[in-house]
């Protein structure tokens, strides 16, 4: 086990290792000076300019640039961003805590609305319910989740006036989390089902039901404790999705985390920025897939005894 | 009570419009070990599952019949009524060991809860019954195995839990569905031996399904003959194997192969007058080794698993030579390495005189003419994509053998060699059944006018009744073109019908070799015996011993020593 | 993305003109057909059905709601909404046909070379793919845009390049899953070469299994554009992008709600179009889902 | 003519007057006054940016020394009088005495200096030329402090009054987070927290003394705190207005004759902003290297009708390239050289160009985020597009947007068809010409000894009716070659919707929002 989480760590630093290198590339393959795209304020002289570059090393060679980097992100520097300079770390961090208040709410009603539809929709495979419960996956699929919130957001803010519609605070989070929660909760609706099938079409599920054990008990102890395994397993992925989806909706509903910032800084053509968000979301989303990838390994003997 | 425990009658079941049960009648009494046996598709493993209301809900449907079952109709009860009768008066086993145990629960769990749930012991009593079942079906060390995950066991400890899990509650039935078909032959004959023990010791009537005459002789009391979805015969075990009333019946045990069948002859069964003897050494392989590596991370490797160790053997044109042995032996690996579709990690390969080993990738396609392999699923064996006509002709193509119509006409030949008809060459493997998709895999392995055919498991996957025209076909084939053979399989009786010399293989090392009269008539290595001992013989009257415990320490597993004439053996 | 992470099966051969049948005879198949034909046809016709010229202001009043002669109401221009979201499927099409065309091919060509090679370049093309899968497409896509600055076209480049490692790794799957069928040691001992194993013996097989991807991936396509639209970093004035006519609405939300809610509904209506087609396809190829 | 115009709320705000009638009632101390935003400021520190919404925030942090009265004149503020020399280059200024900084420490003549220093040292203030031509900062005393120039400046007295020249505490210098945290000026507010993109929060700062804004109160302000957020959606600023979850917001523009036919809230327009909208264009390619090119772009563009529909009669046609308000704009005059909406024209200028309905000139125009003006920018598209322009749009973020055009106007060697672009700029003299066409400004491309010459006269000169006759020539000039060309006035955040408790606040010359009067009524 404790092999397994070192591997799995092993494997996030890989992924964050590439994401430094990704990121370094990123500023060479701007097509023109991306000190110019950057700086473009007002009244910077050509030296001015050519001082910036000195000063973000982009007059060294790349792969100097690159060790330069890495070094100074090893020390936790991320550079400074060009709007307003501040450390982007700092920045970072002082709004994640609002995205990940978004993420987690919004994974915990995708899980709760998204598994039991699921679940229910494959137990009761085929019948009336099943199509319901899909029918409304699918639909929830295709919907644009910004303009599920927009819909949202015109229902309970504008018309009803129930609940704010923009700025911090967890009335505020109410919204955004559930438009980020319900798209999110349709795509586990839908991947809890197939998975409960495959379970249900187990032998083990028939051989406990060949045992007389009461309906109740093959559902909850044997299929969707087996069951559970692979739906973890897929909310590593489905985590990163909500990351991502978070950016849009956090645009929609004007919730200031790093989603936010990073459109700003795309606008703004903010390269530290940009660079240190990558970086940032690499580490946040390899992280936690390594959570979500012990959470099932303890949830599966066969990895937790390791064979 | 007398009569009969349960009466079957009339029995339908449909998958929508595909009748795969139809009006199947029988009764079981208390005690007895009734055998349903048949084919694939006969119905005998969904009529089995209809008693106990386990078939798929949605796709099957009970048309009509009934199951008596101490006077109540078991396919009429209430879900209710029906799971006081599961596992609690009728209890059930599968074939896969591997899957019917829930993964993410202890064997504990899962042999308390239904002693829990019918008989309401606690937990404490529960527990001590299933310790007790445990010690009962031979497992070692049951206080441990309580706390174990599926996957901690062998397949064979695994059915050996489900056997416990079964007859923990005393049930009046037991139904076995196919309940070894998955295990090797020596593991099968431990459960068998089981399975017996326990009906003897708690009286259980057994319902055992299998499409395997030897285990039909040595179970069985009475048996059903099922085909098609119908019953053809039933009757007394001994009267259906002497004789027989249903043709269905006769040709079945026709084709099942009988070891010692052929004890008395030298080489394989000649199909035609004059067959090829062999000649020239078409390859020869010597000190073969390979290694698997262990799960690769960028640690580094886990040790690996020897997967072949110091392999060597030589195959003649006009001869078979059998590798045996059971799963994880090495028998499959040994056959992909000598086509190098595989790479070893040492040794020496020779097609015809010529290191193969030595080849460029190039030549080595080049090579790859004098040697072709038939796979054990034909099913999976075929481009599923490709019709069967350029399936065929694939490989004249590739080596440049012929073009155009010249091709087409080759193909069509092939077809006619293999007992197919040339138009179907328009047609995709799945429209062909799995039988005449061997045929085909075969005239795509003959196009190239290979020296050497490597056939892995080539008729396991096949009916008996199929295995035999598929294994005369090869035989045909072998004595008018001279064909060398390397025939890998588990199945001892099969290997008896083709082979000329045998090479029994385990754990990756070959234990015996030699001419096929030595090794099977006469065994000089100790797990030659326990294999041949193991194999179920199609005959009720054989007169079955117990099989003798191997010490697996004490199995010599050293290098090969000439104990006669081409016969060696693992010191 | 929800799409297959398993290869169909490959006994799943189905002759094309039973494919069509047995799509129609599925509910989903048959819906979703009908919805990706629909929209074809209303892309190709657009100048016939579109009442007014989409760019045209005061085509009507300016923020007029739906009425008889504007289906959809107007936006604050005057432009009848109707007509702009006639017009706007030309630019979904195409969103959808490049975005998907460029990750599909790289995808499926860098998934067949890794899953054919083996051995490292297939670690470490795998890793990277990985690595690349997990930053997430929208991550990807800003990256790219952030390097090309916004537009629709480079938001459709966007997207293809950063669903590349999707494809790949599906590409990937079940070319191992192929590669370790009997068939395919079969054409190596029967002396394939290289391109012979990958065109011949590979391609085919994954094909299948990336039209239903594909098809799904349109879907995706379609909201990840419409996404950084609505974001402002894809379509620019006036192309009547859906997603973009729908962050221009955002202002309006209360006064002009026909201006979100038909925009909106083109776009689910759409990408649940190319849903239920790739369902419909996946239920025709693959026999385990049909057998459910 | 109005060459000046000074603070008069427009009669719309009058409401506002009347609130201060009814206001009978005891107007409560204290509270918290929340101010929503579209957008964040990009610094605290004010050299490192020019966003007006930076400045805004500046203003109630740090103060100046001198400041603009209801005219837009500056006026002694924390400098209490000044002296120049006889040649004009060397000004020297005494403070106000017991002014105290926000950490505490006296502020004083060393502070001017380091303010001063500081924004010509290593990392240089973004607005540096601005400043003028400084040469170097002398304290005479704890009070005094003389600043000298090379070269006489007109427009320095003027900067001094506005937020680039806000004075920054000598105290900052040891703090590493000048800018993100820490922030010591001697403004009526002290930074308590800023969480970029979310809210800055500001404190009462009790030690506050009024001396030049044109406010009632010279004290520290009434309410407790000013808390500034952003809220980028416009429909979620109104409907946090509505709610009471912000106090002052910029409203939506297409709600704007709602909020005016109600009395839910009341609007504050600010006049005399300095800002101006106009097209600025590629001059160094073609097409628009052809100055037929450039006036066929304005003959055919319509600002008033596009102006009324957008933003519905809150802001003019401003023909001027300086805004009005500003020392040198004159309707009138500009007027004479502009360029009115005439499309028969423009097709005109464009078939000698040998352009046609069957050959449309095409080209870009770029357009920046916010304020309905994407919107403008399609009407403008739709215009052009009728003499057979065709201008696709690209709309992008203002930084980005001076980038692009930078480089597109320095860019040389292309064959790339030249954009054009709606140029906003918001300034408190004309000077800001200077910075903008004088080479190395912000636009290459246009250039001329001979415009240079114009502009350093405009610098020069001190003296008020000889600097408007140069301003005037400049005028004239960019206008009568169509580089500059006006198109409206104000362009951003200058409408102020507010709740109807908040009484006294105020928009100074040249938007500059001032809370020193503001109280929370209950």
């Amino acid at each position: 086990m404790l092999r397994f989480i070192a591997q799995r760590l092993f494997a996030a630093l890989i992924t964050i290792w590439i994401a430094t290198i990704a990121v370094t590339l990123l500023i060479h393959l701007v097509p023109g000076d991306p000190v110019r795209i950057m700086y473009a304020g007002f009244q910077t002289t050509e030296a001015e300019i050519e001082a910036i570059r000195q000063r973000l090393g982009l007059d060294q060679p790349v792969w100097r640039q690159y060790f330069m980097y890495l070094g100074r992100v090893l020390q936790g520097d991320l550079g400074h961003s060009i709007v307003g300079s501040q450390p982007v770390l700092d920045t970072l961090l002082q709004r994640f805590p609002a995205t990940l208040a978004l993420t987690v709410s919004a994974l915990i009603i995708a899980v709760v609305v998204g598994g039991t539809l699921g679940f229910f929709a494959a137990y009761r495979r085929g019948t009336v319910w099943d199509f319901g419960a899909m029918t409304l996956a699918i639909v929830g699929v295709s919907m644009p989740h910004f303009w599920l919130g927009l819909l949202l957001l015109f229902l309970f803010s504008m018309t009803l006036g129930w609940l704010p519609v923009g700025g911090s605070g967890w009335r505020n989070l109410i919204l955004p989390a559930l438009t980020l929660g319900l798209a999110t909760g349709a795509v586990i609706a839908r991947l809890t089902r197939s998975a409960m099938i495959d379970i249900f079409d187990q032998d083990f599920v028939r051989t406990a039901h060949a045992k007389g054990l009461p309906k109740t008990l093959v559902l909850y102890r044997h299929a969707l404790r087996s069951g559970l395994v692979p739906i973890v397993s897929m909310l590593g992925l489905q985590f990163a999705y909500l990351m991502g989806g978070a950016i849009v909706i956090e645009n929609v509903f004007a919730w200031n985390g790093v989603g936010r910032l990073a459109i700003q800084a795309v606008f703004a053509r903010d390269y530290p920025l940009i660079q240190g968000f990558i970086l940032f979301f690499a580490t946040v989303v390899a992280l936690v897939s390594v959570i979500i990838d012990v959470t099932y390994a303890l949830l599966d003997p066969r990895i937790r005894y390791g064979t | 009570m007398s009569g009969p425990l349960l009466k079957v009658r009339d029995l339908s079941v449909a998958f929508g419009p595909v009748q795969a049960v139809d009006g199947l009648s029988y009764h079981l009494h208390a005690g007895e070990t009734l055998a349903i046996v048949g084919e694939s598709g006969s119905g005998k493993s969904v009529s089995s599952m209809a008693l106990l209301g386990l078939l798929p809900q949605r796709s099957a449907r009970i048309t009509q019949g009934e199951a008596i079952f101490e006077g109540q109709n078991l396919l009429r009860m209430s879900e209710r009524e029906q799971r006081r009768i599961r596992g609690n008066r009728i209890a059930m086993i599968f074939q896969e060991p591997m899957t019917s145990l829930t993964p993410v629960l202890r064997i504990g769990q899962q042999l308390t809860e239904a002693l829990t749930e019918h008989r309401g012991l606690s937990q404490r009593a529960a527990r001590d019954k299933a310790l007790e079942m445990l010690r009962l079906v031979d497992l070692s060390d049951p206080p441990r195995r309580m706390l174990q995950f599926p996957h901690e066991l062998s397949g064979g400890m695994r059915q050996r839990v489900m056997i416990a899990m079964a007859m923990a509650l005393e049930p009046d039935i037991l139904i076995a569905d196919e309940p070894t078909t998955a295990l090797d032959v020596t593991v099968q004959a431990e459960i068998l031996d089981l399975m017996r023990d326990v009906q003897a010791r708690f009286g259980t009537a057994i319902l055992l399904i299998t499409h395997d005459m030897g285990v039909v002789a040595e179970m069985a009391d009475r048996v059903v003959v099922m085909h098609r979805g119908k019953k053809v015969e039933e009757g007394p075990v001994k009267t259906i194997f002497n004789n027989p009333r249903a043709d269905y019946t006769a040709s079945l045990l026709a084709a099942v192969p009988r070891l010692g069948a052929r004890s008395a002859e030298d080489g394989p069964r000649p199909i035609i007058a004059q067959p090829a003897q062999p000649g020239e050494v078409v390859l020869h392989a010597e000190g073969m080794c390979k290694q698997f590596a262990g799960r690769g991370s960028l640690f580094g490797r886990s040790s690996g698993t020897v997967a072949m160790k110091d392999v060597g053997f030589s195959v003649r044109a006009g001869e078979t030579l059998a590798l045996v042995g059971e799963s994880g032996s090495g028998k499959s690996t040994s056959g992909r390495a000598v086509l190098r579709l595989l790479e070893i990690d040492s040794g020496r390969i020779a097609l015809e005189g010529e290191d193969m080993r030595a080849l460029s990738s190039r030549s080595l396609r080049k090579a790859r003419r004098a040697m072709q392999m038939v796979f054990q699923d034909p099913f999976a064996a075929l481009n599923p994509r490709i019709s069967i006509g350029r399936l065929i002709a694939e490989p004249m193509l590739i080596h440049g053998i012929a073009q155009g119509s010249e091709l087409d006409d080759r193909v069509a030949a092939l077809l006619r060699r293999v007992g197919l008809e040339p138009d179907h060459m328009k047609r995709f493997a799945h429209e062909f059944s799995g039988g005449q998709r061997q045929r085909i895999c075969i005239a795509r392995a003959l196009s190239v006018g290979p020296k050497l055919i490597v056939a892995d498991e080539p008729t396991s996957a096949l009916d008996v009744s199929v295995q035999a025209q598929v294994l005369e076909l090869m035989l045909e084939l072998q004595q008018t073109m001279g064909l060398a053979y390397l025939f890998i399989s588990h199945d001892m009786a099969v290997v008896e019908e083709m082979a000329h010399r045998v090479a029994v293989m385990r754990q990756g090392r070959i234990v015996e070799m030699g001419p096929r009269r030595n090794v099977l008539d006469a065994p000089r290595h100790p797990y030659t015996g326990a294999l041949l001992a193991a194999v179920p013989k199609p005959d009720p009257a054989a007169l079955r011993q117990k099989l003798p415990r191997l010490n697996l320490k004490e199995i010599p597993m050293g290098s090969l020593v000439e104990v006669a004439p081409n016969h060696w053996v693992a010191q | 993305m929800s799409a297959p992470a398993e290869p169909l099966a490959a006994e799943a051969r189905v002759a094309p003109r039973r494919v069509l049948w047995a799509l129609l005879r599925s509910p989903s198949g048959a819906v979703g057909l009908a919805i990706v034909l629909l929209l074809i046809v209303v892309a190709l016709l657009a100048p016939a059905i579109a009442p007014y010229d989409p760019y045209r202001m005061a085509s009507g009043p300016r923020l007029a709601a739906p009425s008889w002669d504007h289906w959809m109401g107007t936006d604050q221009l005057g432009r009848d909404v109707f007509s702009r979201v006639v017009y706007g499927s030309r630019l979904t099409l195409m969103i959808g046909t490049i975005a998907v065309g460029i990750s599909l091919t790289a995808g499926l060509l860098l998934g067949l070379i890794a899953g054919y090679a083996g051995g490292w370049p297939e670690r470490i093309l795998m890793r990277l793919v990985d690595v690349v899968f997990s930053f997430t497409e929208i991550v990807i896509a800003l990256a790219c845009l952030a390097i090309l600055g916004v537009g629709l076209i480079n938001a459709m480049i966007a997207i293809g390049i950063a669903s590349i490692p999707f494809y790949a790794r599906i590409t990937h799957s079940v070319v191992l899953v192929e590669k370790n069928k009997p068939y395919f040691e079969a054409a190596i001992a029967a002396g394939a070469s290289h391109l012979r194993l990958i065109f011949l013996h590979l391609l085919p097989n994954v094909i299948p299994t990336l039209i239903v991807v594909g098809t799904l991936g349109v879907s995706t396509a379609v909201l990840a554009a419409a996404g950084l639209s609505f974001l402002g970093l894809g379509a620019q004035p006036p192309q009547p992008e859906w997603g973009f006519m729908l962050s221009s609405s955002r202002d309006l939300i209360s006064r002009a709600p026909w201006m979100m809610i038909f925009p909106g509904l083109a776009i689910a209506i759409t990408v649940l179009g190319f849903n239920l087609l790739g369902d419909g396809v996946r239920e025709v190829l693959d026999p385990r889902q049909r057998a459910r | 003519m109005k060459v000046r115009k000074t603070l008069a709320l427009p009669s719309r705000a009058t409401l506002l007057g009347s609130a201060f009638v009814m206001a009978g009632l005891p107007a409560m101390a204290g509270g918290d006054l929340i101010w929503a935003r579209y957008g964040d400021i990009d610094s605290l520190d004010p050299h490192r940016a020019t966003s007006t919404l930076s400045m805004q925030v500046w203003d109630q942090i740090y103060d100046t020394l001198l400041a603009f009265d209801e005219d837009g004149v500056a006026r002694p503020n924390l400098a209490e009088s000044w002296e120049v020399s006889e040649d004009g280059l060397s000004y020297t200024f005494t403070l106000q005495e017991g002014v105290i900084c926000h950490d505490g420490t006296a502020f004083g003549a060393e502070d001017v200096k380091f303010t001063i220093d500081r924004a010509f040292g290593d990392n240089p203030s973004l607005t540096r030329t601005s400043w003028g031509p400084i040469t170097g900062v002398e304290v005479v005393d704890d009070l005094v402090v003389t600043v000298s120039l090379d070269s006489t400046f007109g427009a320095f007295l003027p900067f001094l009054a506005d937020s680039f020249s806000s004075i920054v505490c000598a105290s900052n210098a040891d703090a590493t987070d000048f800018g993100t945290r820490t922030a010591i000026g001697t403004g009526p507010f002290k930074l308590v927290s800023w969480v970029q993109g979310d809210e800055a929060v500001l404190e009462r700062n009790d030690d506050y003394r009024n001396f030049g804004k044109p406010v009632e109160n010279a004290g520290p302000v009434h309410i407790d705190r000013l808390i500034v957020r952003t809220i980028p959606e416009p429909q979620t600023r109104l409907a946090a207005l509505r709610t009471g979850e912000a106090h002052i917001a910029e409203p939506p523009f297409d709600d704007i004759p709602d909020i005016q036919a109600s009395d839910e809230l009341n609007l504050v327009v600010a006049e005399n902003t300095g800002q101006n909208v106009f097209w600025q264009y590629t001059v160094s390619r073609a097409p628009f290297d052809d100055i037929r090119a450039r006036q066929a772009v304005a003959h055919a563009t319509d600002p008033e009708m596009a102006i009324e529909i957008v933003y519905g009669g809150t802001n003019q046609r401003e023909w001027c390239p300086i805004a009005a308000g500003v020392f040198g704009n004159d309707q009138e005059f500009c007027a004479q050289y502009g360029y009115p909406y005439d499309p028969d024209r423009a097709r005109e200028l464009l078939a000698e160009m040998g352009y046609g309905p069957g050959n449309p000139l095409e080209t870009t125009m770029y357009v920046w985020t916010g304020g309905n003006r994407h919107i403008l920018a399609e009407i403008f598209q739709a215009q052009l597009a009728d003499v057979g322009i065709q201008a696709s749009i690209e709309i992008m973020d203002i930084g980005t947007m001076n980038a692009r055009v930078r480089e597109d106007n320095e860019r040389t060697g292309t064959d790339a068809p030249g954009t054009f672009n709606m140029m906003t700029w918001g300034w408190y003299d004309p000077d800001i010409l200077f910075a903008l066409w004088h080479q190395g400004g912000a636009y290459a491309g246009y250039q001329s000894d001979e415009l240079d010459a114009m502009l350093e006269l405009t610098r020069e000169l001190t003296d008020e009716d000889a600097r408007l006759a140069a301003v005037q020539d400049v005028i004239r000039y960019l206008m009568t070659n169509a580089i500059h060309v006006g198109l409206y006035t104000p362009g951003w955040e200058w409408i102020f919707a507010l709740r109807p408790e908040v009484e006294g606040f105020k928009v100074g010359a040249f938007l500059h929002p001032m809370f020193q009067d503001v109280r929370l009524t209950d």
